[in-house]
This record gives structure tokens, C-alpha cells and sequence, in this order.
């Protein structure tokens, strides 16, 4: 009857599905807090996975080993088969606060992860600008982030992780500083952007909708120390208009049972 | 305790002058105010110049003739001729030396704890009992004022500029790192940057300090410019023009503080680096 | 700073510079600095002169006098302009000059004001020191959550329970950074005027000692000035971080 | 009665006899407060704002511009410099034409003495600048900081011993002005002369005493505590400086009076320091003799 | 077909409805920017009514009207028929940032309104605890704002307002600063608490779904200058199980409607 699969325990044989993130026994102790102990993970190619899970289960420490900006005590991280213990350019970070630079502008701020590796003024420039209009941010190139709102910014955020091009965008509750009518704009326009390029999200968030609302395959975090407690893979036809997934009955159904099993740990 | 150094002076500022709503009476309008206090500060100036409080305490208007006198005949633009000398080179220097030494200390942990508590102690000792030392040394030119300049300006430099170091936006760093920036571009294009206005307000309350060790020198080690404007006319009991002398110098100090927050304030904008 | 995985904390690196001032008096480099043995020597037998006694019951009275004059006035003054728009336009241009004006300046003109004893240098000390409470405690009250006063206002808070209950207590952190930051200036206050007009206390034994090469005397009596201003920074700052704590919850 | 004495520098070695007179003064029950500021400026200014009533140094200029009425009352020393001059850059006055010099401060004894030298000398100094405190310049000269200037007996010695023919000492006239001088309003001397007597009549018994027996002013270190801060290594020093002054006959037994007042005129206004024909200046004007006579006819004439 | 109550225009006849806050041709300008332009409403006994708009709008403006924390420029609020122009015991206000007192505990928090009214020391220590417990703290009595979680500081906020027994709750944007879980939760509660309790609550959120799950009455205010748009009074049953209603028809009808409204003024 429930049309979402459910899995427990180890992860699936790789050969089966096409994982560009493999994840395999991380584990991480800050002090004497245990925040991770042994995951393993796959994040298949081209899907939006997200974290999910009670406040300090570790979510953003398992994205930051993922990302490279922390370093794990246990464990390997393999991206495209390859093992990485550092930022590298085909993983791309969205921050929660944003981080954009304030004393520059946003083409500048865009173009920021180019501006590192070298590139040319000139073609840097031409690669955010198209970037920062699939954001749908045209025409706000010189603007400084204080003149942009919360959501403006995080889409600025999100063009200058879009424009290095990389293959695994990493987002940490990108939504958390956003207002609730312009975070359900944006995450229409998540899906959108999902559909029309071939990249892998991982995602970080707090909101069970959101979870379901946007993501291929959910990944339940139990509390601390984190490990993996369930994998929900929502069946929902996201192809059609967006609105229409919040009446869907496997999205609700997800919803509900994902927060029957979250709310035990709800203060 | 590294990153909760709190220096001198850090609300020090001065207030810019907040911006307000176009509607309002006269005497909310921070001009007229700012006339009204200065009005009011000259008048009482004027009757406890008149009552007389002392013999040694001419009127305002007295001050302000001697002043122009000063100005016409000279006197007030040779002495500060010789005193802005040693406050210049000194500031100047403290300023190269104290954001080096602050941004090293607030990149490189060992240059932190070996050099910020003796700057801490500088900051927070009564060094004005030292600068009579400094002649033993020194002598009474210019390298002894200049260094009584440093000794004042340059730990406020400092600890503001590796404050700032210190304190840069963790998340922004961050960032740079998760797009591959190597650190010397972590240090220029984000560290920098980021740490420019604390630094540029560092650099302020520098020239303040600088001010005041300017007038320690000239009052402690051997009156060349504006101490010897003071001293003179104290031992000619030329009361307003002492007075204008010191009035003169604070009021110098106060328009370059002015000025320099003016420029801060355009530059750095802090109202909206908050983003 | 750690060394073999143990931390040491920040100012233990002062040790590391006494010892460099040990080896450098010894070799007698420099000839007004005596190894730092000697002014410690020196230091245990100066705190047991009269001379030393006396200048410091001087000393201590008019700072405490001065400091206790500008808390008392600070405070309420930076108060009433942190909450009342026109006495904060009056007042602040004044405040801001001089809490960043070299007011050594104006120590001389004190003593024609004050006289010559201790008053004048009480009022150095107030001078110095009052400027920065104002600043901060108008900062402090400035900072104050605006739903904190509202909070107030909707359940009902007569103005004085207004300032008792919150005002008062929110700007506590900011006060005391305040009364930190006057303090250190007030120990220069202090020492400026006893140097720059009357020689008294301790303004009087640096320059006998300075003028007569009583060098380890002169280095004692800086080191035990510097003391005595760092640990009533840092006392004040445990009480400071002991607000903090309740006020952690400030966003 | 209460009487409070300003001190226009901290005092040192030289100051014994006047320390002393002030402790008999009070064991005679005039109750003396000293208040020690950092300039003779300051204490001139003291008297004339009345925060103080006696003061130590020899304002003339202020006497001659400040309205109120101020008269010197007794001299306590006679000047006693000693131009000092780095002998691998100056030899003699002629060297120091155009060349910079440090004194004590503007308007003191010190200046009057360099600018009355070069005036004779038919020379212009360069730059004077002032640096407050004979051990200061002292030791400025010793470091080098300073080649030319002007210091007191005791530093003089200090010089000669630490470096022995490295400095010059240049010839100065006998000058007879006064270096130290009791001062107060002429209110004040009409109002008090009860303990103004007093201090002037210590005054000169001390200086009498010194000047017979220099020896004496260790042993009122001794008895009065004087100047406990300097240690007991300064004893053989103010021996050797009030042997010395007391050989110059600078002390003043009898207190100045008129002869002292002309010798000032014709100094202070060769130095600049006083306006108008040093004959035309009427004593009565800057000095009140009114106690040391009275202490001269009391102790006697020496 | 449609189960909600659309109105457009003037609020309907007072005799009708028992309306215990009545806000009459309200308007407030701030130096040139017109905030409220002739605002009418009236907010019957014992419901709660949320107020609903784009950011700026004008919300936070109107609800501290009704409390008497702003004066207004025009128009008149009255409580039970009484017409008032400052703070009174009958309101309460929860502020969005919780605005508690970091230097005081639990107790004194919630206490502070009956001991500003001078209560005395044990009996105002009594009802705080009574409330304490009600919004589900007993046992952090002692424990300073700092050391709770945001959902935990909210909820003292709550029982500050709850224990001077007011007759009406002005809740500005509660949630704000709450994360998702504990928010849901939080809801729930709330939820349970008004049909416990004959309180009217004004409910200020820039969530629909929130606004439709908890509400009673929804008024949407249109962008600046703030006027009122709609009224919107959702038909839910909250009596059975509050999870149910996120599937509700009505519900899920009533958010959509809203969203396609608002959605024009999202940037
Ligand atoms: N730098 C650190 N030092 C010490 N402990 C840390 C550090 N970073 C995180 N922790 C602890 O590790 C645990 C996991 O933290 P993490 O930030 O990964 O959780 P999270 O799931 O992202 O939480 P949230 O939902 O609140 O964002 C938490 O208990 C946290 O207190
Ligand atoms: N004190 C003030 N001074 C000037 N303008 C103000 C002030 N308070 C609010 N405003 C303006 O009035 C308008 C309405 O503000 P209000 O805070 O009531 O809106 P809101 O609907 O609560 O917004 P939000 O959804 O962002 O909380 C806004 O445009 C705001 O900029
Ligand atoms: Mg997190
Ligand atoms: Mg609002």
C-alpha cells in the first residue's frame, strides 16, 4: 500500500545504481561529543538527496566532511570513484548564512569561485552573468548584498556554486534564513533547475515538506551520535506543475510518517 | 581569552550623526542642536571667564581674539609646524608597523602569544610615566617625540588590527577554502577585506592616541611647538592665548577624528556591511 | 598557544619577555634597564617605604574619588542619553570630543579650576575616565532590544519600574565595559595629572626616581602600576563575564 | 597659622636648606604645607590665584605683567650655573654662534644666564630648547642627545666624574642674580608677617649655618628625613654640593633685600626678561623687605 | 463547491458576531511611507484570527495598534467595546523574538507581567508555575533564557502572556525563530491550548499553511500601503487529531488559494 521504499541497514550493492558520492564508515568526535559513528552513504547521480534530522544529529558535519571542510576521524568520502580528503572542484558549497562577501558586488560575488581558480575578468564575468540570470537575478549584477533580501541572496549564493560548475552541489538549510513565501518560490524553482540540469544535490533541512517536497531519495539521521536510521525514496511525479505535489497522497503520506518517527525527539 | 580581546576606545567612535526623518520641528534638526550645544558651551565659558572663576581663566571671547592673533601673526602655524612633525612620522609609522604586527599576530598563533599581552599591557598601562624615559634615551628631538608617539598609537593599532584578523567572518573563510582559495588568497581577497574597517578603526583611534602623545611629548619632554606656545604665554601670564593654544590643539585632533570617520564612513559604509 | 599538546595560556608569554629583560639588564646593554631580578628586589623594598605608602594612600584616594565621581554622574548621564533624543544631541558632540581628545591638554587649565591638591587630580581622574561610561552606557541602552522596553510597556511598567527593571539590566554588560575601560583610563588620569601639575604620589616618586637614575626604584613602581591597572581590568572583567553569562541569551 | 608653599620643581639636593627652614619653621608652629608642582610657571601662577601662598623661584616677568601686587620677600641662593659644552664639537662661546642649546625652561635662570653670555659674548644662540631638570640635561649630555647646555653645580661634578674630559665647562661672569626666591602677595606679607617672620628667620639661620659648616646639611637630611626617596647614597653628594656653595657664598645670609633687587634688575633685564632702564625700576615695585629686616635686626647683620 | 467563507469589503454587521476587539478606519504613516490606510476589523471572542500578507505589509504595524505598543494616526481599536490607546490588562503581547529577560530565569520571565502589577512575590510564583507547566517546561523553572532552545524561550514567552490572564493573546510572528520540528509541534499545541482555554488569540504569520492550520479566520492584507484584501474563515474540523488536518480538502483548497494570491507579490 505505502508507494514509498523503504530501507534499512547497509547501503545497496554500488554496481546497482550510479553513485557519484560514496560515503564509507565516517565517523567524527568533537571532544567528547560522538557527532558521527559509521555511516555509510551513496548518493546516486543526478538525484537530490537530502539530510534529514533531529537539531545536532550531525547533518552539517557529515556535508562538511563531504565537502571536504572538515576532516572526519574514520572513514572515506569517494567522489566519482576517487578518494578526497579536500575541497576539490567538482563539489560546490551553498551556505546556510549565505557567505556572500559584502564589500562586493553581486557579479563579483558570483564569480567568486572563478575568480580563485584564475579565469579571465572577461570570461568569468560572462559565465556569472548568465548564471546569475538562471537565478533569475538578471539585472541585480551590481547590487550589494544589504540591498538584497534574504531569498535574493541565497539565490546569489546559489549562481556562484551553479557557475564553478562542479557535479555535487552541497546545500545546508539553504532556506533556513529565507522567509516562507520566497522559500516556497525557491523551492519550485529548486525542482526546475534540478530537472533541467544534470547535477547532484545534497541537501541539508529541518522541514519534513521540504524534504519530500523537493527530494528524490531522504536520508533519516537518528540523534546523536548521528548514524543512519532510514532511507525513504518518495515516489512523487515531480514532472509536471509543482503545486500539485503538495495535494499528492504519497507526499502527505511521506510527510506524516516521517514526522510520527521525528517527533519522539522533539523536545 | 584570545578572541575576546576588547581594546580601548572600541565605543569610542564618534557617533555619526544618525539620519533622521525629513519632518520634524527646528530643534530637531542636529545642525541647529549642534549650534544651540555649541552656543551654550561658549556662554558658559564666557561668564565663568567674567565672573572671574580665576585670574588665570580669561573669556571666551578673550580666547578667541588671542586665537586670531596666534593665527595672524603666525606663531600658532610655526608651532604646529614642529609638533604635527613627530605626530605624522609617528602615526605614520605605527600605522605600517601596527597593521603588519596585528595581522601576523591574528594569522600565525605563536606571534599572537608572544606579542599581543605586551601589547595589551601597553594599551592598558599609564605609559605617560614612561615617556620622561624616553628622553634619557632619545634625547629631546624628534626620534624621542616620534617614539612617544608610537608608544601611544601603536598597541591601539595593533590590537585592533588582530582583533579584526581574528574576528574575520569564520563562514566567508569557509567559503574561500570550499572554492579551492589558496591562503594567500584567503589573506587578500577575503581576510583583508573583511578586517579593513575594524582596521581603518583601529587606525582612527591610532590618531587619537597619537594626539595625545604628541601633547605628552611636548609637555613632558621639552616644549618645541604647541608646548612651547603653552609654556610661554603660561610664564608671560598671557591666559587667553594659552587657552586658544589648547583649545587649538583639541580642536585639531577633533576635526582629523572627524574627518577621518567622515571618510570611514564613506568607504567602508558600516551601516550596511551588517549583510 | 599550545606546546607539547598542553595549552598555555596567552600571558604566560609575559614570563618568556622577563626573562629576555633579565639577560638583557645583565648584560648591561641598555643602562636604564637593570636586570629584572633587581627590580623585583627592588620592588619588595620600595612597597615598604613610607615614602611608598604614603604616595600610594594619595594616589588611591584621589582615583577612587575620581572614579566613583564619574560612575555616579557616567552612568546616569549615558542613560538619559541613550533614551532622550535632545539631551543626546546636546550632549553627545561634547562626550565624543572628549573621550577621544588628547586631554592631557587640558590638565594644566584643571589646576586653575581646582587647585592644587587633591582635587585637581580627582578631576583628572574624572576626566579621563567619565567619557567612555557615558559612551558605553549610551551604547548599552541604545543596544537594548526594543521588545524587551515594549515587552515592559505591554505588561504595564511604570517608568521607574521601566529603569530599575529592565534599562538598567540590559545595558549592564555595556555599563561595565564602560567602568572597565574608565578605570584604565583613570589610572592614566591619575598618573597624567600628578605629573603634568602637582608632584605628588606616585607623579612625584617616578620623576625622583626617573631624575636620579633610580632606575630598578623607577621600573618597581612601573611594573607595580601596570599590576594594580591590569587586575582591576581584569576584575571587572569576571564580572563582566558573569553578566554576559545571564546575557548570553543575547542575540 | 597655615601657610602653603609651592615648589615650582621637585626637589633635590639643592633644596636641603630650604627643606630645612620649612621643618623649623613648623617645629615653631607655623603650619606648612608644600605643594610641589612641575613648572615655576605653575607656582607663580599659584600665588597670584591664591592657591597657595608662598612661592619659591624669581618671577619678575610675571610681577611686572600680573595685575595683582606680588613681591619678592626673601632670596634664598644666588645662581650658580654652569654652561656645559661637548668638547669634540664646541670648545668656547664662539663655537656656540648659531648653534641649538638646552635650558630648564622658558623664562628661568637657566635661559637668563645663556641669552646674558651670548649677548656679551657678542654671539646668537640657535634653537633653545627647554628641558626641565638639570639630571635630565645631565645625562642628555652623557648619551650625546644634547652638546650644549647648562647645568647645576651638582651635575656639573656628576659630568666631570662619570666623564672626565669630555666636557667643557664655559666661563661665566659673576652673575649675583638671584636663582631662588621667597615670593608672595603683598596681602598676604601685611596679613601673615607673623609667619612670614618665622620662615624668613629659619631661612637665614639655616644658610648661615650651611655656609659656615657645610657638613650640617647631611646631618638635616638625618634629623628632618629630607628627601627620603634619593637614598642614603645622595649623602656624600650634598655634602660635596653645599661644600662647594657654600665656598661660592650663593647661599643668601641676609636675605637680599635692595642690593639683591638691583643685581636682578640689571640681570633679568639684560636677559630680556624684565621691561625698562634697570635704573629707572623702583624696588618697592617687586620686592618687600619689611621681614628680612625685622630678621636681620633680630639675628644680626653677616 | 468551495468550503471556505469568502468576503470582500466592510466587515459585517458588529450585532452579528460577538466581537470582543473592534478596530475601526485605523491608519499609520511612517514619515513618507504609509503603512495602514483605513483599517476595519473586528476579531470575535474566543477565535483566533491570523493576519496574513507579504513582508511589509503592515502586520506587526497593526497588531501593536491593537496592543497599544504604536499610536495610530487614525481610526480607533476597542476592547469589549471600550476604546483604548495604550497597553491594558486585557491584552497580552508574544513577541517574535521572544523578548525575555536574558537575566532572569524561567520563573521570574514568566512572573514579570503579575510582578510589574505587584502581585506579591508567592502568589505570582504560584500562577507562573501553573503556566510553566501548562506549556510543558516544569522542571526548567530555574534555568536562565540562554540555556533553553529557541521552541523552548518561545514557549516562556507564551506563559508570560497566559499567566496575567488576559483576555486577548497578540502573537507577532511566534514562530519565526522556532525550527521547523519544533514549530510543527509547537502548532499542535497551540492548537489544543485555544480549545482548552476561551482566549481570543491575533496571530500574526507569513505562513499559509501555518496561518490555515491554526486559524480560525484568515485576514490577508495587501502590500503598502496595508489595507485589508480578503477575509477567508477556513471550515476545518480541528476537533479529532490536528495531524489529520494537513490532508484535509478544505485545507489543502484554502492554502493553494492563497498561495496563487500572494504569489505576485513574491519577488
Ligand atoms: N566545532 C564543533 N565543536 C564541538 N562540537 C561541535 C562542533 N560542531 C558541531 N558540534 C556538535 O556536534 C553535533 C552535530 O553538530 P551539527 O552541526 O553537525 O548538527 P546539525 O545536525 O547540523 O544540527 P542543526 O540541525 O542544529 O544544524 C552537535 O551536538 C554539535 O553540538
Ligand atoms: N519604526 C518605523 N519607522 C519607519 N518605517 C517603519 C517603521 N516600522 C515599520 N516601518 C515600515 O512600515 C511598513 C510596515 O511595517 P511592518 O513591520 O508593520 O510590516 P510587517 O508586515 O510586519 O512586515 P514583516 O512581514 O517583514 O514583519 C514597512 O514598509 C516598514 O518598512
Ligand atoms: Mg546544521
Ligand atoms: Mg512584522
Amino acid at each position: 500500500m505505502r508507494a514509498t521504499a523503504l530501507r534499512n541497514g547497509p547501503s545497496p550493492v554500488p554496481a546497482r545504481i550510479d553513485s557519484i558520492v560514496e560515503v564509507r564508515g565516517i565517523s567524527k568526535t568533537y571532544g567528547n561529543v560522538e557527532a558521527l559513528r559509521g555511516i555509510d552513504l551513496d548518493f546516486p547521480r543526478g538525484k537530490l538527496t537530502s539530510l534529514l534530522g533531529p537539531s545536532g544529529c550531525g547533518k552539517t558535519t557529515l556535508l562538511k566532511i563531504i565537502a571536504g571542510l572538515i576532516k572526519a576521524d574514520g572513514g572515506t568520502v569517494a567522489i566519482n570513484g576517487k578518494r578526497v580528503s579536500a575541497p576539490g572542484p567538482e563539489r560546490a558549497f551553498v551556505f546556510q548564512d549565505f557567505a556572500l562577501m559584502p564589500w562586493a558586488t553581486v557579479l563579483r560575488n558570483v564569480a567568486f569561485g572563478l575568480e580563485l581558480r584564475g579565469t579571465s575578468r572577461a570570461e568569468r564575468e560572462e559565465i556569472a552573468r548568465r548564471y546569475i540570470a538562471e537565478v533569475g537575478l538578471a539585472g541585480f549584477e551590481d547590487k550589494y548584498p544589504h540591498e538584497l533580501s534574504g531569498g535574493m541572496r541565497q539565490r546569489v549564493g546559489l549562481a556562484r556554486a551553479l557557475s564553478v560548475d562542479a557535479d555535487v552541489l552541497l546545500l545546508d538549510e539553504p532556506f533556513s534564513a529565507v522567509d516562507e513565501q520566497n522559500r516556497r518560490k525557491f523551492q519550485e524553482d529548486l525542482i526546475r533547475l534540478r530537472t533541467n540540469r544534470n547535477k547532484t544535490f545534497i541537501f541539508v533541512t529541518h522541514s519534513i515538506e521540504e524534504a519530500v517536497y523537493i527530494s528524490d531519495r531522504i536520508v533519516l539521521l537518528s540523534p546523536r551520535p548521528g548514524r543512519v536510521s532510514r532511507i525513504i525514496e518518495p515516489e512523487i511525479d515531480r514532472s509536471g506543475d509543482p503545486e500539485r505535489i503538495h495535494r499528492d497522497r504519497h507526499y502527505l503520506d511521506t510527510v506524516d510518517e516521517i514526522w510520527q518517527g521525528l517527533k519522539q525527539y522533539v523536545e | 581569552m584570545a578572541p575576546s580581546i576588547r581594546t580601548d576606545g572600541e565605543a569610542a567612535g564618534l557617533a555619526p550623526a544618525s539620519s533622521r526623518g525629513t519632518t520634524g520641528a527646528w530643534w530637531e534638526e542636529p545642525v541647529v542642536l549642534r549650534l544651540v550645544s555649541i552656543a551654550a558651551f561658549a556662554a558658559i565659558w564666557e561668564v565663568a571667564g567674567r565672573i572671574p572663576v580665576s585670574f588665570a581663566f580669561p573669556t571666551f571671547s578673550d580666547t578667541m581674539v588671542a586665537f586670531f592673533e596666534l593665527l595672524a601673526d603666525g606663531s600658532l602655524a610655526s608651532a604646529y609646524l614642529s609638533t604635527l612633525q613627530p605626530l605624522v612620522l609617528g602615526v605614520v609609522l605605527s600605522a605600517f608597523l601596527g597593521v603588519g604586527l596585528g595581522t601576523i599576530c591574528g594569522l600565525w598563533r605563536t606571534g599572537e602569544w608572544l606579542l599581543i599581552p605586551v601589547f595589551i599591557v601597553l594599551q592598558a598601562a599609564p605609559v605617560a610615566a614612561f615617556i620622561p624615559m624616553v628622553t634619557f634615551v632619545y634625547g629631546i628631538g624628534m626620534t624621542a617625540k616620534t617614539l612617544a608617539v608610537i608608544i601611544l598609537a601603536l598597541p591601539v593599532i595593533v590590537l585592533n588590527t588582530y582583533k579584526a584578523v581574528r574576528n574575520v567572518n569564520q563562514s566567508l573563510l569557509v567559503m574561500c577554502r570550499s572554492f579551492l582559495g589558496t591562503p594567500w588568497q584567503t589573506v587578500a581577497k577575503i581576510i583583508l577585506p573583511d578586517a579593513s574597517p575594524v582596521i581603518f578603526a583601529g587606525l582612527r583611534l591610532g590618531v587619537a592616541a597619537g594626539f595625545v602623545g604628541v601633547v605628552l611629548a611636548e609637555l613632558l619632554i621639552t616644549p618645541t611647538g604647541i608646548g612651547d606656545l603653552i609654556t610661554f604665554h603660561r610664564s608671560r601670564a598671557d591666559y587667553a592665548e594659552m587657552y586658544a593654544t589648547i583649545a587649538s590643539i583639541i580642536a585639531l585632533s577633533t576635526l582629523t577624528l572627524v574627518f577621518l570617520q567622515w571618510v570611514e564612513a564613506r568607504v567602508f559604509r558600516p551601516e550596511k556591511r551588517g549583510a | 598557544m599550545t606546546l607539547f599538546g598542553y595549552r598555555i595560556p596567552m600571558m604566560a608569554s609575559l614570563l618568556v619577555w622577563c626573562v629576555m629583560w633579565e639577560i638583557v639588564g645583565r648584560l648591561n646593554l641598555v643602562f636604564l634597564l637593570p636586570p629584572f631580578s633587581e627590580v623585583l628586589a627592588a620592588a619588595v623594598d620600595l612597597v615598604q617605604t613610607p615614602s611608598w605608602q604614603k604616595a600610594t594612600v594619595t594616589t588611591l584616594r584621589a582615583f577612587a574619588m575620581g572614579m566613583a565621581l564619574s560612575i555616579v554622574i557616567g552612568v546616569p548621564l549615558g542613560i538619559l542619553m541613550g533614551r532622550i533624543k535632545i539631551a543626546d544631541d546636546l550632549l553627545g558632540m561634547w562626550v565624543n570630543i572628549f573621550s577621544s581628545a588628547p586631554l592631557s591638554a587640558i590638565v594644566p587649565v584643571l589646576m586653575i579650576l581646582f587647585g592644587f591638591g587633591e582635587k585637581t587630580i580627582v578631576a583628572a581622574v574624572f576626566l579621563f575616565a567619565i567619557w567612555i561610561i557615558v559612551l558605553d552606557t549610551r551604547a548599552g541602552v541604545r543596544h537594548i532590544s526594543p521588545s524587551l522596553i515594549e515587552m515592559a510597556r505591554s505588561y504595564g511598567a511604570s517608568r521607574p519600574a521601566l529603569y530599575t527593571k529592565i534599562i538598567l539590566w540590559a545595558a549592564l554588560p555595556e555599563i561595565l565595559a564602560g567602568i572597565r575601560l574608565g578605570l584604565i583610563r583613570g589610572v592614566k588620569g591619575v598618573v597624567i595629572g600628578q605629573l603634568l601639575v602637582a608632584i605628588v604620589g606616585y607623579g612625584a616618586l617616578f620623576e625622583t626616581f626617573s631624575r636620579n637614575f633610580r632606575m630598578a626604584e623607577f621600573w618597581a613602581l612601573t611594573i607595580i602600576l601596570f599590576a594594580f591597572a591590569l587586575v582591576i581590568a581584569e576584575l571587572i572583567e569576571r564580572a563582566e563575564a558573569k553578566v554576559e553569562y545571564y546575557a548570553g541569551a543575547r542575540q | 597659622g597655615d601657610m602653603r608653599i609651592a615648589f615650582g620643581d621637585l626637589p633635590g639636593i639643592e633644596s636641603i636648606q630650604t627643606l630645612a627652614a620649612i621643618e623649623r619653621a613648623k617645629e615653631r608652629g607655623v603650619n606648612v604645607e608644600l605643594i610641589v608642582l612641575n613648572d615655576e610657571d605653575l607656582a607663580a601662577q599659584a600665588i597670584v590665584g591664591g592657591q597657595a601662598d608662598v612661592g619659591i623661584g624669581a618671577p619678575y616677568t610675571l610681577i611686572q605683567k600680573a595685575g595683582v601686587p606680588i613681591r619678592v620677600f626673601a632670596q634664598i641662593s644666588t645662581l650658580r650655573f654652569f654652561p656645559v659644552v661637548n668638547s669634540e664639537f664646541y670648545k668656547e662661546w664662539k663655537d656656540l654662534d648659531g648653534q641649538d642649546v638646552a635650558v630648564q625652561a622658558r623664562g628661568s635662570g637657566t635661559e637668563a644666564v645663556m641669552l646674558l653670555m651670548a649677548k656679551n659674548q657678542g654671539i646668537k644662540l640657535g634653537n633653545i630648547s627647554y628641558v626641565p631638570g638639570s639630571e635630565v640635561r645631565r645625562n642628555a649630555l652623557l648619551q650625546g642627545t644634547l652638546k650644549a647646555s647648562i647645568v647645576d653645580a651638582a651635575n656639573r661634578r656628576a659630568l666631570e666624574a662619570e666623564a672626565p674630559g669630555k666636557f667643557i665647562v664655559l666661563p661665566v661672569e659673576d652673575l649675583g642674580a638671584s636663582d631662588e626666591a621667597l615670593f608672595a602677595t603683598a596681602d598676604y606679607l601685611k596679613n601673615n608677617a607673623a609667619d612670614v617672620d618665622i620662615l624668613v628667620e629659619e631661612l637665614m639661620k639655616t644658610a648661615r649655618e650651611i655656609t659656615e659648616n657645610p657638613a650640617v646639611a647631611v646631618e638635616f637630611r638625618n634629623k628632618y628625613k629630607l628627601l627620603p626617596d634619593l637614598g642614603a647614597e645622595a649623602d656624600g653628594e650634598i655634602t660635596e654640593y653645599y661644600k662647594e656653595t657654600a665656598a661660592a657664598g650663593s647661599l643668601a645670609l641676609n636675605g637680599g633685600g635692595a642690593d639683591a633687587a638691583a643685581d636682578d634688575f640689571a640681570f633679568f633685564s639684560l636677559a630680556g626678561q624684565i621691561e625698562g632702564d634697570p635704573a629707572s625700576l623702583k624696588v618697592a615695585d617687586f620686592w618687600d623687605v619689611a621681614a628680612i629686616d625685622r630678621a636681620v635686626a633680630k639675628l644680626g647683620k653677616k
